[in-house]
C-alpha cells in the first residue's frame, strides 16, 4: 500500500514494521505503519500531539498490543508468546518522559536490579556494569543517592544508564526532555548524542530539532496515526514535501527561533 | 417518693429480661408477655388501676442493677436470686419471692446419665451473668470433678449451643431448663437431672430507703397469692367483691374497711391487681404452667396449703 | 494563621488587650478555657464522688484481690476460681491478646491475597474477590460473628457423632485430630527427659538460625555467580537433622486427643468461641485489608510497572520487587489502624462466650462485684495503652519509611 | 548510506476496529492465550461463586412462610431439616424493622425518613447547590419532633426564636446580640398560655427498636457529630496548645477505647458522672455515646482535610482582612468540607454498623430482637433465619451508601470545575 | 546604616520601615530593613531568591511578624494589638505569586466576600464595586465563573481586582508574574501598569526588569536579607554601584536576551 524503502539483507535490520494497525476501543490510533530501521540507523519521530508517536514506540516493545499486521524486532516477530515478549524487551530498552525510577531503590540498586533478576548476572558484574553506565551518563558520584535526591536532568541519565545495563540492542525513547528544565536538557541530549556517535540503533521521539538535525539518519514525521514523511533531516527541514510537514515545521520552529534557540 | 413518680408519670416502668421464655419475651404484636411481665402488670394496676400503664425496659444481667439505682425503673421484675450480699451491698429490697427455684441441669437421655454426680469432664454451657457460675464451679469443686464452661450471655444462644451439642449439658434454673425444653423438637429426648444445686428464689425488687413503695409491691405479689388461697380469679373477682361473705376477702377487695388507704392506694387496689393479671396461680399456669408451652409442674411454688412453699401473710 | 504573634512591645498593656493584643490573646483564651474545662472535670468528679458515696460504694481497687469464684475455660496463664478478681482479669487480657494477634496475622494474609485477587486481569477471580470483599465489610462484624459461630455450632460434628461402631464422624490425620463443633483438638507434645521442652525450643531457634545463615550463603552466591543455589533441600536436612535429634533425645510423648467420657481428652483443645471469633475477626477485616492492599496497588504509578515490563520484569517479579516495596508505604499506616480496631471489635467475644477482657474483668467479676466504674476504667485503660503503644511505634515506622527527597 | 525517503500524498481515513472476537469464542481464546493456570483459577473462582449462590439458594427456598410456629415448620419440611423456616419473618419483619413503635403511628417514622433521606443527600452534594445547603437541615429538625412527638409548644418557640435570631442576624446584628434575641424570644414565647398538650403523641426511646433504633442511633449520631468533629478538629489543629492538647486527649480516648466500653459507661455510668437524681432516656445516652463516637473519627477526616487545604487560601484571606472565625467559616471550611465528604460517608457507614453492639447493653435492636424472638416458645430454636434477614437489610443500605461514597469520590477527582 | 531617601512630611508617607529585623527561629532572615515609601509611589524590589523580599513584603501587613524596628503604614504603627494590625490590613492590599483564590467562590463571590464580611458594605453595593474593577482588569466576562476555569493570567487579574476591591491605599505584589506561562505575564503587567498610571502606591517584588524600567520610581535591590542597593531604575540600570547588583544584574538581564525576550 505504502510504498517503504527496505535494506535487502534483513540481519542488518533491527525493526521491521509492517502495515501495522492499532486501535484503541473504537479510535483508529495507529494506520498502516510500515517503517524498517537498520541496525545502528539513529531515527527522530515527531509530529503534534496526538499523532500516535507514543502508541508505536510502545507497540515495538508490546507495552500496548497492536491489532493488526506485524513488528519483528532483531529477527523476532512480536506475537502474543510471552518468551518472545520478553525476549524482545531484553533486546530494547526504553526511556520515558518521566523517567519512572524506582523510588525505593538507590540508584545503584536501580541500575542493578534487572541485570540481576533478568539476566541472572552476579550482583559484583551487574555493580560493575552499573558503575560503568553512570560513569558514561556521569551520575556517577550519586549512586548511593535515591532517585527523589536528584535534579529532573540527573534522573534522566540514570534512567538511560539504567536501560544501558541491560546491554539493549536498540533504544526507544518517548520525550525524553521535555518534562525538564532547559539547563537540563543539554546534559541529557548530549549524553543521547554520545550514544548515538557510538553506533547504538536508536528511535527517538522528540521536538528537539537541533539534535535531530544533528543525529537523526532519518526523521519521521507522523500526524493522525500515520506517518506522513519519512526523510533525512536535511531533506526534512529544508524541503519538506508534505503540506502537514510544512505546518508542522513552520509552528515548531517558528516558535524555538522566536525563543531565541 | 416512687409512688408519687408514678402515680405523676402516670406509668410503671418496670425492668425485665430482654428474652427468657415464660417470663419476659414479646409476642408477635410487640406485646410484652411472661411471669415477670405479669408481675409488672399486677402493681400497675394496683398503683394505677391500668394493667396496661407499664413501660417495659429490657435489662441484661449487666446493666439490671445499675438501672434500678440510678432510678431508671420502678421495679425490677428480672428473675433476680435473692441473696444476702445483693440485698444489702448492692443496695436494693426484695420484696417477696414470686417464683422459688433451683440450678439444675438440662441432659440428653440418649447419654445415659442419671444424676449430676457423674458429670465429671463434661462440657456446661452457662447462662452468664447470674449467679449460675459460681453454683456451679461450688458445685463441682466440693464433689472433686472437672467441667468445661461454656459461658454463654443470652439463653437463646446457649440453648442452640445445647441443642448441637456443643455442650453435653445445659445448667440453668430448672424452670429456664423447663422452658427450653419444652420448645424443643423432641422434648422426650431430655431430661432435668434430679439434683437441684442452689436455692434460687426469685422476686422483684426495688430500691433501698423507699419503704412505702417496697410494701405496695411486696403485698401487691401477696394479694395474688392470697387470692389464689380465697378462690378469687380475674373472672369472678368483681362478683366476689359484690357478694362474698367471707371476711378476708372483704377486707383484701375493699369492701370492708381500706387496707389500700394505710399503703397510699385506694381501696380496690388488690382488685384491680387481680382483675389485670389473676391470681397467683392463674398467672403460673398461663406462662409456666402444665397448660402453657413451658409445662412446669407447680412443685414448690403450690400454696401451702398443698404442699408448696407460697404462703401470704393474713390481710388484716 | 489569620494574626500572628508581634514580639515586640509597643504600648503598655491594658485590660483590652488581653482580647485584642497578639502577645496575650492566646493566654487569655487559654487560660478561659483551662476555666472552663477544669470546671467541667471538677464538676463531673464531684458528682461521681457524690453519686458513689451516695450508693455507698466509695471508689476502691480491693475487689481486685477477692477471691473471683468462677471458672475461665481457656487460661494460659495458671487460673482457677480459687484465684482473685486481678488474676481473672488477667487471663482474659491474655485471651484478648492471643485472639488478637491471630486475628491480625491472618487478616494480613487473606486481605494480601484478596487484594492483588480483586486486580487480577482474571475475571473471575476479580469478581469473586469483590463478591468477598462487599459481602464482609457491608454487614455488621457481630452479625458476622453470631452467624459463623451458629454455623460451627450446626455443620460441625459434636463429639458424640465420633463415638461407637456406627460414628459418623471420623478424626483426621490417622485419628489425631478431631474437628468438632466444640473446636478442634490436636495433639499436644510432652517429654519424658527434663528440660526436653527445652532441647526442642533450642533445636528449633538452631535450625532457624541455620537456614538464616544458609540463605546468607545463597545470597552470597546469588551476588557472585548470578545463581542462587537451591536452599530449601539443605535447609530441610538441616531442620530434620536437628530437630529430629532433639526429639529423640527428649523423648517426646504425643498426647493424641482421645474420645473419653463426654470429651476429647488430651491434646490441645481450641474452643469453637475462639475459632469463631478468630473467623469472623480475620475475615472481617481481611475485607477491609484486600481495600487497603488494593488502593496501596493502585497508588503505585502505572509508569513504575511499565518501566519494569520494560526492562523485562516478570509479572510477578514486578509485583515483588517494584510494585509491593511502593504500595508499602501506603498500605502499612491503614493497616495497622485495621489492626487497632480488629484489638477493639475482639471485645464482641462476650457474644459467643470467649472469656476475653470484656468477658472477665468488665463481665463477670463486674456482675459478680458490682463494681462499675473501677472495672469498666480498669478495662479502658487496657486497650488504650494498647493503642497508646501501637501508635507510638507507627509514629516511628512513618518516620522511617519516607523515602529521601530533595 | 543514503536514507531512504517516502512522502504520504493522501491520508489514510480511520477503519473501524477489526471485530474483537466475541462470545464464548473470544472468551475461549483469551482463556488459550493466558494459560493453563489462568483458566483453572477462573474455573475455580466460578465454581466458588456458583456454589456459594445453590447453597443460599437451596437453603432459603422453602414453603414456610405461612407457619407459625417453629414445630409447624419442621412438620412442612418433614426431613429437609436444612431448609429455611420463613414463618418468623411474615411474622415479625414489621417489628424487626420498626420495634415496638405504635403501629397506628407508624406514618410518622415512614414520614421522617421519608424528609431525611432528601435532606442528606441535599447535604452531601458534591457541589453546593444553589441557595447553599442550609436547606438540607430542614428535615433533621421536624424529623426528631415526628419521631418522639410530644407537646409541639416549646418546638413552636424554639422555631420562633430560631427565625427572630435569623432575622436579627440579617439585620446586621452580631452573633451574641442574636444569641440573646433567640433566648428572649424563646422565653417569651414559653411564657404565652398555649395549651400544653397540642402536638402529636408522645413516644418514648424505649418504644424505638429494631431498625428504626439503628437507623434513629445512627442519623443522630452523624448529624450531631458533623459540628461536635468539626470543632474537635479546628481544636486539633488550632495554634493554642492547651486547645490542641484536650482535643487531642479526647480524639485519641475515643478512637482507642472499643465501642462497648462507651457504651457500658452509657449503660451504667453515665449516672454516676452526672448531678445525683438526674436520669433520662437509655436512647438518649446511647445517642450521646455513639455521637461522640462517630466525632472522634469524623474529626479525624475533618482534619485531613483541613491539611489538604493549602495554606495559601488563609494568607489570602488574612490579607484581605477577615479574622479567624471568618476564614475558617467562609474560606476554609467550605473547601475542607467538600473534600471529607466521601470520608464522612464512610465513617456513617461504620457507625451505622456498629450500632448492633447497643443489643450487648440490652437495647431491642435488629439483633436485640432475634434474641428476644427467639424467647418466645413459637420461635425459640431458630437463628439463621433471622441474621440472615438483618444481614441482607444492613448490606443493602449500607452498600448503597459504600457505592454512593465511592461514586462522590470519582465525581471529586473528576471535578477540575 | 543604609543611606534611604525620606520624604519630608508624614502624610505623604504611606510606609515607613525603621530598622527593622526578623528571624525565622535563629535564622537572620531580615537585618537593619529602613525604606519609606511616599504615597503613590511605585517601587520594584528585586534581588536573589532567598533573599527576603518575599519576607518584608510580608511584614507590612503582619503575615509575618518582625522582632525588632518599627513599621508604620498609612501613620498606624503595626503592633501586636488587633486592631491595628486589621487596620493595616485593610490599608494593603495584597497579591501572591500563586494568585490564592478562593476556588469554592464564583469570581465575583471572591471579589465581594471581604468587602461584605470585612467592610459590612451592603451586598449590592459591593457587588457594583466588584463588576466595576473587574471590567478595569479585564475579566467582567468570567465573573460568574470559578477560579479552576481561568487561565493563569486570569486568575492573577482576577486577584488584582479582589485586593482593590477593599479599596486598599497601598497594593503589595510578590512576583505576581512567576506561576505564569509567558504570553499571560503581558496581560498582567499591563494591569499592573494601568494601577500604576492611576496613582496607587506600589510594592511590587517582580523579576520583570522591563516592568521595572518602565513604572518604578525606584528600585530596591536585597541580598542576604538586607537592602543592598536604592536607586533610581535608570541609575540602577545603567549605573549600579553595588558589586552584587552588578552580578546579579549581569544574570538576570542577560539571560533574558539570552532567552530573546
Ligand atoms: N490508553 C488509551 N486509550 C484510548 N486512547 C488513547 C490511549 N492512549 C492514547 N490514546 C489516543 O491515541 C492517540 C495517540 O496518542 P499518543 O500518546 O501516541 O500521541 P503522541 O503522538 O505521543 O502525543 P504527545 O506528543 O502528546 O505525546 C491520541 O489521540 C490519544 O488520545
Ligand atoms: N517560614 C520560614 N521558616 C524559616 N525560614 C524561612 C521561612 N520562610 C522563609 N525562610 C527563609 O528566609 C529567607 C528569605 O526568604 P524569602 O521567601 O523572603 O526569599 P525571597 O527573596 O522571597 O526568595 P524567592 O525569590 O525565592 O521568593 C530564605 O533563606 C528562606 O529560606
Ligand atoms: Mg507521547
Ligand atoms: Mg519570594
Amino acid at each position: 500500500m505504502t510504498a517503504t524503502l527496505r535494506k535487502a539483507a534483513t540481519e542488518d535490520v533491527a525493526i521491521d514494521i509492517r502495515n501495522m494497525n492499532k486501535w484503541y476501543g473504537t479510535y483508529h490510533a495507529l494506520r498502516d505503519i510500515n517503517l524498517t530501521v537498520a541496525r545502528g540507523e539513529r531515527i527522530v519521530i515527531c509530529g503534534p500531539s496526538g499523532s500516535g508517536k507514543s502508541t508505536m514506540i510502545r507497540c515495538i516493545n508490546a507495552l500496548e498490543d497492536h491489532q493488526s499486521g506485524s513488528i519483528t524486532v532483531d529477527g523476532t516477530r512480536l506475537s502474543s508468546d510471552l518468551r518472545n515478549i520478553d525476549r524482545i524487551r531484553s533486546e530494547v530498552g526504553m526511556c520515558f518522559q518521566h523517567f519512572n525510577l524506582f523510588p525505593h531503590l538507590t540508584i545503584l540498586e536501580n541500575c542493578t536490579l534487572a541485570p540481576v533478576w533478568v539476566r541472572k548476572i552476579p550482583f559484583e558484574e551487574a555493580e560493575d556494569i552499573a558503575v560503568h553506565y553512570l560513569d558514561k551518563v556521569g551520575v556517577l558520584d550519586q549512586a548511593g543517592k535515591y532517585p527523589g535526591q536528584l535534579s529532573g536532568g540527573q534522573q534522566q541519565r540514570v534512567a538511560i544508564a539504567r536501560s544501558l545495563c541491560m546491554k539493549p540492542r536498540i533504544m526507544l525513547f518517548d520525550e525524553p526532555t521535555s518534562a525538564l528544565d532547559p539547563e537540563m536538557i543539554k546534559e541529557v541530549l548530549d549524553t543521547m548524542l554520545q550514544l548515538a556517535q557510538e553506533g547504538m540503533t536508536m528511535l527517538c521521539v522528540t521536538h528537539e530539532m537541533g539534535f535531530a538535525r544533528e543525529v537523526a539518519d532519518r526523521v519521521v514525521f507522523m500526524d493522525m496515526g500515520q506517518i506522513m514523511e519519512e526523510n533525512a533531516p536535511e531533506a526534512f527541514f529544508e524541503a519538506p514535501r508534505n503540506d502537514r510537514t510544512r505546518l508542522f515545521l513552520g509552528q515548531v520552529l517558528g516558535h524555538r527561533t522566536a525563543a531565541g534557540e | 417518693d416512687t409512688l408519687e413518680t408514678v402515680r405523676e408519670r402516670g406509668r410503671l416502668v418496670c425492668g425485665v429480661n430482654t428474652g427468657l421464655a415464660g417470663f419476659s419475651y414479646t409476642d408477635s404484636k410487640g406485646e410484652w408477655a411472661g411471669f415477670d411481665v405479669d408481675i409488672c402488670r399486677a402493681v400497675a394496676a394496683a398503683t394505677l388501676g391500668d394493667g396496661d400503664a407499664v413501660e417495659f425496659v429490657p435489662l441484661t444481667g449487666k446493666t439490671r442493677f445499675t438501672a434500678l439505682s440510678s432510678g431508671e425503673i420502678d421495679i425490677l421484675s428480672r428473675n433476680t436470686t435473692w441473696t444476702y450480699s445483693r440485698d444489702t451491698e448492692l443496695a436494693a429490697d426484695f420484696t417477696g419471692t414470686t417464683y422459688y427455684d433451683g440450678q439444675g441441669f438440662l441432659i440428653r437421655k440418649a447419654v445415659g446419665i442419671e444424676s449430676a454426680k457423674d458429670l465429671d469432664g463434661a462440657t456446661v454451657c452457662i447462662q452468664t451473668g447470674t449467679t449460675t457460675e459460681l453454683n456451679l464451679s461450688e458445685f463441682f469443686l466440693s464433689n472433686g470433678m472437672s467441667y468445661e464452661p461454656v459461658p454463654i450471655e443470652s439463653p437463646a444462644e446457649a440453648q442452640q449451643q445445647y441443642l448441637a451439642q456443643s455442650c453435653d449439658v445445659y445448667t440453668a434454673d430448672t424452670s429456664a431448663l423447663a422452658a427450653a425444653r419444652s420448645s424443643f423438637a423432641d422434648p422426650t429426648a431430655h431430661m432435668i437431672l434430679p439434683e437441684v444445686i442452689s436455692k434460687e428464689p426469685l422476686g422483684p425488687l426495688v430500691r433501698h430507703g423507699d419503704d412505702r413503695w417496697a410494701d405496695i409491691v411486696g403485698w401487691t405479689v401477696r394479694a395474688l397469692v392470697a387470692a389464689e388461697e380465697l378462690g378469687l380469679t380475674s373472672e369472678n373477682v368483681d362478683e366476689q367483691a359484690a357478694a362474698s361473705k367471707v371476711p378476708e376477702v372483704g377486707r383484701l377487695l375493699g369492701t370492708d374497711g381500706d387496707l389500700g388507704a394505710m399503703n397510699g392506694l385506694s381501696a380496690g387496689w388488690a382488685r384491680d391487681a387481680i382483675a389485670a393479671v389473676g391470681n397467683y396461680g392463674e398467672m403460673f399456669s398461663r406462662n409456666l404452667g402444665t397448660d402453657s408451652p413451658i409445662g412446669l409442674e407447680r412443685g414448690l411454688n403450690a400454696l401451702w396449703t398443698n404442699g408448696g412453699l407460697q404462703y401470704a401473710p393474713p390481710f388484716r | 494563621m489569620a494574626h500572628t504573634a508581634l514580639t515586640i512591645a509597643t504600648d503598655r498593656i491594658r485590660l483590652p488587650h488581653l482580647l485584642s493584643d497578639t502577645r496575650y490573646r492566646d493566654k487569655t483564651l487559654q487560660a478561659i478555657a483551662a476555666v472552663l474545662i477544669l470546671t467541667v472535670l471538677g464538676w463531673l468528679i464531684s458528682n461521681t464522688l457524690t453519686n458513689m458515696a451516695a450508693l455507698g460504694k466509695p471508689i476502691s481497687f480491693g475487689f481486685l484481690f477477692d477471691k473471683a469464684g468462677y471458672d475461665i475455660n481457656q487460661s494460659l496463664i495458671p487460673y482457677s476460681p480459687e484465684s482473685s478478681h486481678l488474676r481473672a482479669a488477667l487471663t482474659g487480657l491474655v485471651n484478648t491478646l492471643v485472639v488478637a494477634a491471630m486475628g491480625c496475622a491472618t487478616a494480613t494474609v487473606l486481605g494480601l491475597f484478596i487484594g492483588i485477587a480483586r486486580l487480577s486481569p482474571n475475571r473471575p477471580l476479580a469478581g469473586l474477590a469483590r463478591v468477598y470483599v462487599e459481602v464482609f465489610r457491608n454487614v455488621p462484624v457481630l452479625l458476622w460473628l453470631l452467624l459463623i459461630f451458629a454455623l460451627i455450632t450446626e455443620a460441625l460434628p459434636p463429639p458424640s457423632a465420633f463415638r461407637g461402631a456406627d460414628h459418623t464422624a471420623t478424626m483426621w490425620l490417622s485419628d489425631s485430630i478431631a474437628v468438632t463443633n466444640r473446636g478442634v483438638f490436636v495433639p499436644s507434645l510432652s517429654f519424658t527427659t527434663p528440660g526436653g521442652a527445652w532441647m526442642l525450643v533450642a533445636a528449633i531457634i538452631g535450625a532457624g538460625a541455620c537456614s538464616f545463615a544458609l540463605a546468607r550463603v545463597a545470597d552470597r552466591r546469588q551476588r557472585a555467580t548470578g545463581r542462587r543455589p537451591g536452599t530449601w533441600l539443605p535447609a530441610l536436612g538441616i531442620w530434620i537433622a536437628l530437630v529430629g535429634l532433639a526429639v529423640v533425645w527428649s523423648g517426646p510423648a504425643l498426647t493424641v486427643p482421645e474420645l473419653k467420657g463426654f470429651n476429647f481428652r488430651g491434646g490441645v483443645h481450641l474452643r469453637n468461641s475462639l475459632i469463631a471469633l478468630w473467623l469472623a475477626l480475620s475475615l472481617y477485616t481481611a475485607a477491609f485489608v484486600a481495600e487497603i492492599v488494593r488502593s496501596g496497588i493502585a497508588a503505585v504509578a502505572e509508569g513504575q510497572k511499565e518501566a519494569a515490563a520494560s526492562l523485562g520484569l516478570s509479572p510477578g517479579q514486578t509485583m515483588r520487587l517494584v510494585v509491593l516495596p511502593q504500595a508499602q508505604r501506603v498500605i502499612i499506616p491503614p493497616l495497622i489502624s485495621q489492626y487497632l480496631s480488629l484489638t477493639k471489635n475482639s471485645s464482641l467475644a462476650i457474644a459467643v462466650g470467649y472469656m476475653d477482657l470484656t468477658g472477665t474483668l468488665m463481665g463477670i467479676t463486674l456482675n459478680q462485684t458490682g463494681r462499675e466504674l473501677e472495672a469498666v476504667l480498669l478495662g479502658m485503660g487496657f486497650y488504650l495503652s494498647v493503642s497508646a503503644g501501637v501508635s507510638v511505634a507507627l509514629n516511628w515506622y512513618n518516620a522511617r519509611v519516607q523515602w529521601k527527597e530533595r | 548510506m543514503p536514507a531512504p525517503s517516502f512522502c504520504r500524498t493522501e491520508t489514510i481515513a480511520p477503519r473501524p476496529a477489526p471485530e474483537a472476537r466475541s462470545g464464548l469464542a473470544g472468551r475461549l481464546a483469551e482463556i488459550r492465550r493466558r494459560g493453563p493456570l489462568q483458566a483453572a483459577v477462573s474455573l475455580l473462582s466460578i465454581g466458588v461463586l456458583v456454589w456459594i449462590v445453590w447453597t443460599v439458594l437451596s437453603w432459603s427456598l422453602s414453603d414456610t412462610w405461612s407457619a407459625n410456629s417453629l414445630s409447624q415448620c419442621r412438620e412442612i419440611l418433614a426431613d429437609h431439616r436444612h431448609k429455611a423456616c420463613w414463618g418468623v419473618i411474615r411474622e415479625r419483619w414489621l417489628q424487626i424493622l420498626i420495634g415496638f413503635y405504635p403501629r397506628d403511628l407508624m406514618w410518622r417514622p415512614i414520614l421522617a425518613f421519608g424528609l431525611l433521606v432528601p435532606g442528606l443527600a441535599w447535604l452531601l452534594r458534591v457541589k453546593a447547590p444553589p441557595g447553599g445547603r442550609k436547606w438540607g437541615f430542614v428535615p433533621f429538625a421536624v424529623a426528631p419532633y415526628l419521631l418522639w412527638g410530644g407537646p409541639v409548644a416549646p418546638v413552636l418557640s424554639a422555631v420562633l426564636a430560631g427565625l427572630a435570631a435569623w432575622l436579627a442576624y440579617r439585620c446586621g446584628a452580631r452573633a451574641w446580640l442574636a444569641l440573646c434575641v433567640a433566648v428572649a424570644t424563646f422565653a417569651a414565647a414559653h411564657a404565652l398560655p398555649v395549651s400544653g398538650d397540642v402536638g402529636l403523641a408522645p413516644v418514648t426511646g424505649r418504644e424505638f427498636g429494631g431498625f428504626l433504633l439503628s437507623v434513629v442511633i445512627g442519623l443522630c449520631a452523624i448529624v450531631f457529630s458533623l459540628p461536635l468533629g468539626i470543632a474537635l478538629a479546628l481544636g486539633r489543629t488550632s495554634r493554642l496548645p492547651l486547645l490542641r492538647l484536650v482535643s487531642t486527649g479526647f480524639i485519641e480516648f475515643i478512637r482507642g477505647v472499643p465501642l462497648i466500653t462507651l457504651l457500658f459507661v452509657a449503660s451504667t455510668l453515665l449516672n454516676i458522672f452526672l448531678p445525683p437524681g438526674t436520669n433520662f432516656d437509655i436512647v438518649l445516652r446511647v445517642i450521646i455515646m455513639v455521637t461522640l463516637f462517630a466525632a472522634a473519627y469524623v474529626a479525624e477526616v475533618v482534619r485531613g482535610a483541613l491539611s489538604a487545604v493549602p495554606r495559601g487560601q488563609t494568607e489570602g484571606a488574612a490579607s484581605l482582612g477577615l479574622a479567624y472565625w471568618q476564614t475558617q467559616r467562609l474560606i476554609v471550611l467550605p473547601q475542607a468540607l467538600r473534600i471529607s465528604i466521601p470520608g464522612i460517608v464512610s465513617t456513617f457507614i461504620s457507625v451505622f454498623k456498629d450500632t448492633t453492639l447497643v443489643s450487648v447493653i440490652g437495647l431491642l435492636d435488629p439483633l436485640g430482637l432475634a434474641n428476644n424472638i427467639r424467647a418466645d416458645s413459637a420461635w425459640t430454636g431458630i437463628a439463621w433465619e433471622i441474621y440472615g434477614f438483618v444481614a441482607v437489610l444492613f448490606f443493602a443500605l449500607c452498600f448503597a451508601m459504600s457505592q454512593y461514597s465511592m461514586w462522590l469520590e470519582r465525581q471529586l477527582r473528576t471535578d477540575h470545575r
